[in-house]
């Protein structure tokens, strides 16, 4: 009798706080959203499980001992897992589009705008009292509207790591919501003759610039901002495995068993830090809340820098590829397509929209480097 | 950290931070435009790559056990090349 | 730990434990059951899911890069199997 | 002069102990099994291999420093390769036959009676002086009825793991004797009408519920017995995976290149464990004995629970495939249909067979759990 | 202001010393040759950018607490990342040339000659005062003679780690340099008779005798040298499973997914050691200059190997597969067939010379044992 | 390490170890023909193993999930799907 008594005192029933109740329905929304809505499920699938395992009471899974405890702190806290991942986006990444129209490199920029704002916004809602974030926590969470979430998972895991499942979620479903919001706001700031603008075609782009490419940003980079080497330093590396062509078996590894493999257990690392009494805040509200803000603020301006280069430029550039600038490769782009042809049947702007697409990728761990080096370094 | 403290850093870092990533993604303009010229009046002179690339003989992961499934693919891509058009009329309809 | 002790903690784990399995297992008949007559229930209104799924495209893994090879492979396939004949020729030669 | 000396004190042939002489040639034993008898090949390669590693004189690739000790280190007392694994498993799961006839669960859960007796058996053995196990080992030990390699080494390597290298051994070599084991069993067991028992055609199992199942199993344990957490978490989370659809690619890189790249170096690890020190003892042979016992009632008690619903319901289960329930995944399930064919050559089991044989594997994983929340917990 | 100041000095343009810029440019020049000249670059494309990654000012990630050297502790100092190459070889090495004609392992031990020679080589540069090389670091520079990528990292990160940078650009540069390097060479000490000397056809090898070798080369090894056992041992394990065709899908794996993502770490973290200070030394320009002498010492003692046992044999060996006992597989087997067939266009030595080759990575791994033993044993 | 001391180790460790190698090979040479030469023996009375090993069924990673596609590999080779009988017949006797 005894025993069952400590069964039962050893249950989840028995144990259950209502936070973990609450958590585990979280996790099981976002798996729901994962996948029945699409919700960017390689990553919302692996997180949302990660998130119900974490919290089943008296299991420990994500406690010192626990295993998504150890795939955390293999994983997330020694940063591997997200610079792997940006090693596999590289081997992913083709930067012809940008190299045939670099001015779009510009766009890219102007998207970073929301980051910085919505870093503002979370130091000025600290400064008049309604949260409590620091100046790190207020730098990871600007990071959201960089639209990667790797970056963001990075930059979080070195300047607030309780922050982190928040971080990562809004990061991922803002990610996936890009079909939801980026539209309203590129309609709002687009006249109907801006979004008929057709594009010149692009020139081809030989082999060796694309090669080179990889090895004069990571110069760049080395010179200028040595804090974002890691982040883009993988992510040229993989670049260039993909362009040399004479890697291939290990470009191809890279990109599909390697990033899969680390893709799961970042997930459930991830999951791991959606325990009740991190996540369960009204901190997390306002994650929530700024990361919108830091979307719409990073669309908006990449469409407005799009309209400044038509100021001065004769040579034309359609708007709508300006909100591609957030990243959130490639849907970003596919929305700047179908917003052109949804004015125009035939103009065709994905390949257009690809350029400050890719460009975003390198702007915001630009502004990620900017953040630990203002911060941490 | 007192607030007008935070405040003041805030506003620090975002101008110093946004002003940076122009900067740098400036320079960066600059050099890819730059190096893009290099390239095309080099290649004028000394030809493209090979699309392909060219993979070399490793002695590290000996090729002669991959050298049956490259020769397949090979083979595949002689066939299909026959084929090009048809491919892509399906594929423009499919995507 | 006794003899006796030892003997008596492991009656009392057999028991305790073969009656938890059983009570473990019934229930997730239960449950099951009930979830199966839910869903057809359900689906005898909204329809069953599309049998692979659908599969969305991400902005984490880029599809751009996954999508062709997937078309091409099925492109492939069907290409292929028109022309199998010659594809041994090709290979029986060149092996 | 001293040089050739040095070498040959260093040598193996000078350093051999017998007990390493016999380790290795049990090690080639496993190996010969596993190539020429197809014993359960994908385990006794590495583990038999592991096992001459293990034992060279000398060498210390299974002491600290060594490279078996360190896979061991990281894999298994961490307890991530098997919970690896049995994500990997849950990916191959098809759970539709157990959903089209869920009673089949009562058939899983009969066949773990072995486990308890067998646990009964060694802690009998041990009061009267036989062997000297404690209530842990002899749980580890029950366990090996449960036919399941990865529960099996999750266990031992949490309660006993002094015994992993025998129970391993053992775990996988009764697996692969499944062919012969249970064949009697059912025979003496069943009445010739009983093994012609045609089983209705099953229903088709719509994918929601296969996408709901392992929702529905994971809150079943998070809410009743935490402690199986672990283990059968995984095992959703695999199972999920594969259901789902929507992360195909993460599911085919578990299936694949995972779980292999996870099963070589957790074969080795395990065969890390077979030093002449730990194995060479009788309680080995004991283990030996005890784990067979643990098999043949768990077949023995599948098939008389199928017995006894037949008695109390009209929809008549074929006893043969209750002995499926001890799991041994599809090996049991194919020796049910190899049965029902010899009596009736139009009596079709597999299918049905697989609703218990998958069972069986959740009511193992519920057993190891009980185990350790009564123990360590 | 201030953060202006604070981010020059924080900038790689301000850090940089002479040596980082000296090193990035020496990885820019590994990746040279290897994109462009082919240098091995499944090797030396890693390599090189992890010499540009850990030599950018102020990053530190070849420092503690950096990415680089995470990968170098967790693959490298611990031992797994060679030893798991050395599997994965096993996995594509095909044994049957030498099995035909056994008397090639003579070939592949004399060509571990210059191994010795160069070890002798650099104890007398310490001797005479040019170099300050150990005992343990001569020994870890004559493997490169080996002309084993992995074996010459392994030893090293026993021996020498200091030097591990050095003397794996070294190895990996002369084994892309076989094709330079042995031709003169061979060419020297051959006569033009000698070139056309026609082998006796190879007896068809069974697949029995191809599962048995890996299993009496390990027992050979366990026997008489157990400090080779790690190396020998993985790699037999690895042609075992190639072998026995029961476990093809792990060892599909293991010479696909498994080699080439350790391949990438691997690389990335010998570029991790190829920091200034370490590398740019006169001991480098020394490693560099050893390594050519030991290679081109291997080649002519395999040659001549060839010649003497022509004098007591009436089976007559063609020379030229002589060289291919340095191993550098396939390459150096190649080459024996292009010299082969420059003399006479119907002399294909590739398959005989393939003997040699593989006995050539037994030989040097045999050699690495000796050099473990002595030193650190 | 004083330099003369240095050298006479080096000189050591070299024709030690260059002598070991030559030993362990050699051996290596006999152990591998003797090796061959039983199996030839053995092989003459007890016929070869088949060229592609039997694969077996695994309790542990379930292979009615990988048989499809080694069906598919399967159905690609004309020839031997001219010899399923002939093949049957051997496993049912090998079983
Ligand atoms: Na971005
Ligand atoms: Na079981
Ligand atoms: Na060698």
């Amino acid at each position: 009798m005894d025993q069952i008594i400590r069964l039962w005192h050893n249950s989840g029933l028995y144990q259950m706080e209502p936070g973990q109740a609450v958590m585990i329905a979280i996790g099981m929304l976002l798996l729901y959203l994962a996948i029945n809505k699409n919700f960017e499920p390689l990553l919302l699938v692996p997180i949302g499980f990660g998130g119900v395992l974490a919290n089943i009471p008296g299991a420990g899974l994500a406690e010192h001992g626990g295993i998504l405890h150890l795939f955390y702190t293999v994983g997330i806290e020694s940063g591997a897992f997200p610079l792997i991942i940006f090693m596999g986006v590289g081997a992913m990444t083709d930067f012809g589009p940008l190299l045939s129209n670099p001015r779009t490199l510009f766009l890219g920029a102007a998207a970073q705008f929301g980051i910085f704002v919505t870093l503002m916004g979370a130091v000025a809602l600290s400064a008049f009292g309604v949260f409590d974030f620091s100046l790190a926590d207020a730098a990871a969470i600007g990071i959201i509207g960089g639209a990667d979430g790797p970056t963001s998972i990075y930059v979080a895991s070195k300047l607030a790591p309780d922050l982190l499942g928040a971080i990562a979620v809004a990061s991922y479903s803002y990610m996936a919501l890009v079909p939801l919001i980026q539209p309203p706001i590129m309609r709002a700031l687009t006249t109907e003759s801006e979004r008929k603008i057709k594009m010149v075609q692009q020139r081809h782009v030989s082999h060796r610039e694309k090669i080179v490419f990889p090895l004069l940003l990571l110069l760049l980079v080395a010179f200028l901002l040595p804090d974002a080497a890691p982040l883009l330093g993988m992510f040229c590396f993989g670049n260039l495995m993909k362009e040399c062509a004479v890697v291939d078996r290990l470009r191809n590894t890279t990109h599909n068993s390697l990033i899969n493999t680390v893709t799961i257990f970042l997930g459930l690392a991830v999951g791991s830090k959606l325990s009740a009494d991190k996540f369960l805040d009204l901190t997390t509200l306002g994650i929530l809340l700024l990361g919108m803000i830091a979307f719409s603020i990073g669309t908006a301006s990449g469409v407005i820098m799009a309209k400044v280069m038509n100021k001065i430029s004769t040579n034309k550039i359609n708007p709508l590829i300006g909100s591609a600038g957030v990243s959130a490769v490639p849907m970003a782009a596919r929305v700047s397509n179908k917003l052109g042809l949804e004015t125009d049947p035939h103009n065709f702007l994905l390949m257009h929209a690809m350029g400050p697409n890719v460009a975003g990728v390198i702007g915001s761990a630009i502004a990620a480097g900017i953040m630990i080096n203002y911060i941490a370094g | 950290m007192e607030s007008s403290s935070l405040m003041s850093e805030g506003i620090s870092l975002m101008l110093f931070g946004m002003g940076f990533v122009f900067v740098f993604l400036t320079l960066l303009v600059i050099v890819t435009s730059l190096m893009s010229k290099i390239i095309i009046k080099y290649e004028k002179s000394a030809g493209v790559l090979p699309e392909d690339g060219v993979p070399s003989p490793s002695t590290f992961i000996p090729h002669h056990e991959t050298n049956a499934p490259l020769q397949a693919e090979a083979d595949d891509k002689t066939l299909i090349s026959v084929l090009t058009a048809a491919v892509h009329k399906y594929r423009s309809r499919h995507k």
